[in-house]
């Protein structure tokens, strides 16, 4: 066992992911390292297509790195772990479940009993705003009423850490500011570890407290950068001149990964 | 709008219907065709009377009725676990996949000598000709909505802590059930099918030996009456299980 | 005293099964102590299929299955009697310009595979020098749809039993062209291409002997009543046959039933049946109908032989 | 990995096979099932020899497939355009809407009677037979083929100046191809159980009768070989209009 | 005929539509009026279910409006017209075509020769920068592909008029904006009259000529904003102090509207 540096929840170490499909092999990932303190909210941007979301199922163990490991709490994954919720961009919600049910699931996999996991879920569907929904299916919710399920279930789960790949991509303006400030609130009550994937500057900014760029595929890390934007990081913040300056670094960088991976994707032709 | 619509086709629908029935009449009045080969409307629905009157009509729609339903069930019954079963572990799939290529192209017609050798001439038989009829192109029908599921949603469940046995029940099954019952739908006329096939040997009643007696005796009359049963009934029953799937199936709509 | 007082018998409207009907209808099996079950077969495949399946404990069937069915090397049913002898129940009918068996090249023969009325043409085309594949059109065909196909001129002749039969002669413009006297084997051994065969499972003659005898008893005692009072026997026949009364009465006036007493020479001593029926597994054979042939004295029930 | 995967099914699957006919045939040696109920698959294979031999499996089996050709393709050729045609116009899908219905749930078998008297004992009434057992409900696939279109594609051609025909032909046709094409294919099985009950009736060739005549005569090792042959000849069919598939649809990768 | 003025292209006066489903009627706008000159470049932002798109539906002819009507060039629009080129969000190429074919789609509606029609389309593929990918099929480009070949397919038909309904809003923050600096030289070199829909407000400073807010449902014109940033609208004039201004206006004047929406939203259940 490595020695765990004091407050580290997660410890990419050299992680390495080749796909061998019918066309060849595909580096995703080339020997990246990273470290996630406990209580960190990490937002990763890069080009897409540069190895963001293999990064993400590597650490929710849904896929097992090529080379080099992954630890969590100082233990490698080895499996689909519950301690590591995952949210997704397409809310991932059982059709076939009310909203209650869907909250409810997690703990129903645990077998916890039925008045008790009802309480949770109610705890859990109140929070998010949706008192009233219950009993409605995911199909006659509206998209960001789907995500605000999703994050309840995930939450009601209790989970160490929170993944979250582009959870708020598929949403309308309005929506996702409604929920990016949802999600502050969250953290900031219950100060999980998140690592949150997005493809907006100006999201990555509203949220993080560390912002990390990756570089064109294979993925690696490019850059990284502590945002020390005040909260709440309301208008007046995402106005002014810090947040510009931050905005404008970022914008720099990943442009640079961007025409490297145009490049790319022209050459592929 | 959309009501409104379907109520237009509906009027339209009869009204090309009655149509149809007037000229075919009118063409049998003038001796056109000859009865024979194509009695008029009239006379399939005086015979229709006829039958009713007896209860042989009833006696014979329900019998075959009983003998898909049994039979249908039966197969059901047995494919829907046995699939999801198979949908969710590829190695038993790999098992039993020659098997069911080798199965699912038979007509039940075929399996007709195999089942007497076994079975004889009994409602068993009956049955057994629907089950083996309609029972691997269930499987596979069931197997391949299986397969239709979001992995995304299989992944969520592992993600939130079901196992291997959680997600079959949880999600598999569930995310698979509007597909199946969809394809139990189209299932329900092959089992029809079968049934009309196995009432053409050594059977006393159901549709399909009414058509076949009423062609012994040249009643060309009783072969269409026993063609439009056929239809009558199967239409209806399409009509009870739409409604079951609306109870079943909640989430859509 | 029978150990088993229901037998299930199988059987159809096909005249074969007059004594086991006509047994039941007068309460002849009753006054033996038996419940008689008669069960109705369209074909004589089933029947027999449902008999080696245990479903059926007596038939009456053709020869042919019979011997198809010792071909396929079961033991599971033995043969103990023939009821009724008959010629002129099964021919071949034909367009009037037909004359001659070898008239019938080039034309459209009908006839149901697998039966007698088959068998009957593969022989009658064989004594012609004719060969079923090149020289004429051999047709599938069941005995009730021969009517309308001849009359539409869809076919020019056809090989059917009785009572179709009966109905194919009286048509306008068809004639007769052969029956079953000219059948190669009953010139020699005095048997039709299809006499009928009675059978019972091998297991239900072991299990109860008293039974099967007094089966035999009564269902003899039918047939001495068919030969005797037709009129009363052709009443109660009508119910199986659904043929009117005048109609009944002239298939039964055809029909030659083979009482009890002769049974034991048939089948046994000389035997002269069963040899014909080896020499008609041989035809079979011959004209590829089955694979082998069977030796056909193993599968006689000598002990229930009346 | 996908191939690696699907060779490795593919290994299960015989092996599988090889120990159910194994364990088939030693049972059948143990003398444990009597051989008119279930002949050993070492029988089958001889009687297979036997009729390649004499060319009759090979006359049969292309009886068969000729009947089921020529039927299929002549249902499939009036079912399309019609089809496409009728999901285009509104109007004339309700005018023949209640004949679809009617006529879809009529398995095949219960043409037979009718067939005969129209048409006789031809090879004419065998093509019917599939035709109607297969018309009706590829009209009704394809119908709802042509539903499941993107509304918004035909918007799309409308407002780059295409006519109501010229979306029939740009659009709906191309657009509901790949699942008319997925339609077919399982229409062709239909087709299959439509001859094989053709061929019961009044037929000298083909697998129907081969099954049936096995059966009349107790030879249960033809009636498996049949049952087999009716396997393989669907499943390379199926191979065949895959091939067929993918030349047609090249946009579906 | 009412008298039009001078360069009015679009006329779209006291327009109401009126929805008639099972859950009763649903009025999408109401008396709603709009002039869009020659050569202007509007975009249309509103609260989600404003009615937007019913709007473009109008003006397309897809549907006609329940009450008022729509001019285009002076004459009432009564049918779908060819002369209002209409760009999806998703798209809507046909799959079975090729890049190529899908381009010469309206020139083989107008029944122009092969090899004339054949040139046209090869010259758009060659202005959105698509050379070298006319025999690929729709399913093997990325959606920022996708989205240049439905734009040059519309431009192949010449319409007088471009109706693009939030076009980009499928694709990512990068590929977003290449395409909007492309539609941008498109427009300044062909100078067509465009009507676009867009739920960023970024996006709407960056392309628009005027900017029209609509109101919560049912829809009507909340504001205009004639957007003067200078062209061209790089990153500067993103960090500009007047794009900042405009930006805060609307967003105010957004934000209203969407609070009344979500209102609404809360109300139905
Ligand atoms: N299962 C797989 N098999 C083969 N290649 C894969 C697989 N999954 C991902 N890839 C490849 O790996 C690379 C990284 O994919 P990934 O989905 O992680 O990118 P991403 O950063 O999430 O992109 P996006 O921003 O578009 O979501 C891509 O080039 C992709 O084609
Ligand atoms: N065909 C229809 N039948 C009934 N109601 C409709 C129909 N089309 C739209 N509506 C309703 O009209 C209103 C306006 O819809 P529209 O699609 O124009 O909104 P939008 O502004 O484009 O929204 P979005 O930003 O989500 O695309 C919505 O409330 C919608 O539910
Ligand atoms: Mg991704
Ligand atoms: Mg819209």
């Amino acid at each position: 066992m490595d020695p765990v540096e004091n407050g580290t929840k997660i410890s990419i170490r050299k992680v390495s992911k080749i796909f061998s499909g019918k066309q060849g092999e595909v580096t995703a990932l080339r020997e990246l390292s990273l470290d996630v303190n406990e209580g960190e909210f990490v937002v990763i941007v890069g080009a897409s297509g540069c190895g963001k979301t293999t990064l993400l199922n590597l650490v929710a163990g849904f896929d097992a790195p090529t080379r080099g490991r992954i630890l969590l709490d100082g233990e490698p994954v080895t499996g689909i772990t519950p301690e590591c919720g995952m949210i997704f961009q397409h809310y991932a919600l059982f059709p076939w479940k009310t909203v209650q049910a869907n909250v409810e699931f997690g703990l129903k996999m645990k077998r916890m009993p039925r008045s008790e996991r009802r309480n949770r879920a109610a705890k859990f569907i109140d929070m998010v705003g949706l008192n009233g929904f219950e009993t409605t299916y995911p199909h006659h919710l509206s998209g960001g009423m789907k995500q605000r399920v999703s994050i309840a279930r995930s939450l009601a789960n209790n989970p160490k850490v929170m993944l979250l790949d582009e959870p708020f991509a598929a949403l309308d303006a309005m929506t996702r500011q409604v929920l990016q400030e949802q999600l502050v609130r969250i953290y900031e009550k219950h100060r999980k570890t998140i690592l949150f994937i997005t493809h907006s500057i100006d999201e990555a900014l509203l949220l993080s407290s560390r912002i990390v760029v990756m570089t064109a595929r294979p993925g690696r890390i490019a850059q990284e950068i502590v945002n020390d934007l005040p909260y709440p990081r309301n208008a007046d913040v995402q106005l002014s001149n810090r947040f510009m300056e931050i905005k404008r670094t970022i914008w720099e960088s990943v442009q640079a990964e961007v025409m490297k991976s145009m490049e790319v994707e022209t050459d592929q032709r | 709008m959309k009501d409104h619509q379907t109520g237009k086709s509906l009027i339209i629908g009869i009204a090309s219907l009655l149509v149809f029935l007037t000229i075919w009449e009118l063409v049998c009045r003038k001796g056109l065709i000859e009865p024979l080969f194509l009695p008029a409307p009239s006379k399939v629905l005086s015979r229709a009377v006829k039958m009713i009157d007896n209860g042989q009509l009833i006696a014979h729609t329900l019998a075959s009725t009983r003998r898909v339903m049994v039979g249908f069930m039966v197969s059901s019954l047995v494919a829907i676990p046995f699939g999801i079963f198979l949908g969710s572990f590829g190695f038993f799939r790999a098992v039993f996949d020659p098997f069911i290529s080798l199965l699912r192209p038979l007509p039940s017609m075929s399996w007709i000598p195999l089942s007497l050798l076994w079975l004889g001439i009994t409602e068993t038989q009956k049955y057994a000709i629907v089950f083996m009829g309609s029972f691997a192109p269930s499987l596979l029908y069931i197997i391949e909505a299986t397969k239709n599921i979001d992995p995304l949603l299989i992944r969520a469940a592992r993600n939130l802590g079901a196992s291997r046995v959680d997600v079959m029940r949880e999600v598999i099954l569930p995310g698979s059930l509007p597909q199946i019952i969809a394809g139990l739908k189209v299932m329900l006329g092959i089992a029809w099918t079968c049934i009309i096939s196995a009432e053409l040997v050594a059977a006393r009643q159901g549709l399909g030996f009414m058509i076949m007696n009423g062609k012994e005796y040249f009643q060309t009359d009783t072969v269409l009456l026993g063609m439009v049963m056929i239809s009558i009934t199967v239409l209806i029953i399409d009509v009870i299980f739409r409604r079951f799937e609306r109870r079943l199936l909640p989430w859509t709509q | 005293q029978p150990e088993k007082v229901t037998v299930v018998y199988g059987g159809s409207s096909w005249l074969g099964h007059y004594p086991a009907w006509v047994g039941i209808e007068k309460g002849l099996f009753k006054k033996h102590g038996l419940g008689v079950l008669f069960q109705n077969f369209y074909a004589s495949s089933g029947r027999m299929g449902s008999l080696v399946a245990g479903d059926v404990d007596v038939a009456s069937t053709g020869c042919i299955s019979a011997i198809a069915l010792m071909a396929a090397g079961t033991k599971a049913f033995m043969a103990f009697g023939t009821q009724d002898s008959y010629a002129t129940v099964e021919g071949i009918i034909a367009k009037e310009d037909i004359k001659d068996g070898k008239a019938l090249k080039g034309k459209r023969l009908a006839a149901p595979f697998a039966s007698s009325a088959h068998v009957l043409v593969l022989d009658i085309l064989a004594q012609n020098n004719l060969d079923p594949e090149k020289d004429l059109t051999l047709i599938n065909l069941k005995v009730n749809e021969m009517p309308a196909a001849l009359r539409s001129g869809e076919i020019d002749a056809c090989a059917a039993w009785t009572p179709h039969f009966n109905k194919l002669l009286h048509m306008p413009g068809h004639h007769l062209l052969v029956d079953d006297t000219q059948f190669s084997l009953y010139q020699e051994y005095r048997i039709g291409p299809g006499p009928d065969l009675l059978v019972v499972r091998t297991e239900f003659a072991q299990q109860y002997p008293n039974t099967c005898r007094a089966f035999v008893k009564g269902y003899f005692e039918a047939v001495d009543l068919l030969t005797h009072d037709p009129e009363a026997c052709a009443e109660v026949l009508v119910k199986l046959t659904h043929l009117s009364m005048a109609d009944q009465m002239a298939v039964l006036r055809d029909i030659t039933w083979i009482p009890g007493n002769q049974q034991k020479a048939l089948m046994i001593e000389p035997g002269e049946f069963v040899t014909g029926m080896q020499q008609l597994a041989r035809f079979l054979v011959k004209h590829g109908q089955i694979d082998n042939v069977p030796h056909v004295k193993d599968w006689i029930a000598e002990r229930l032989v009346p």
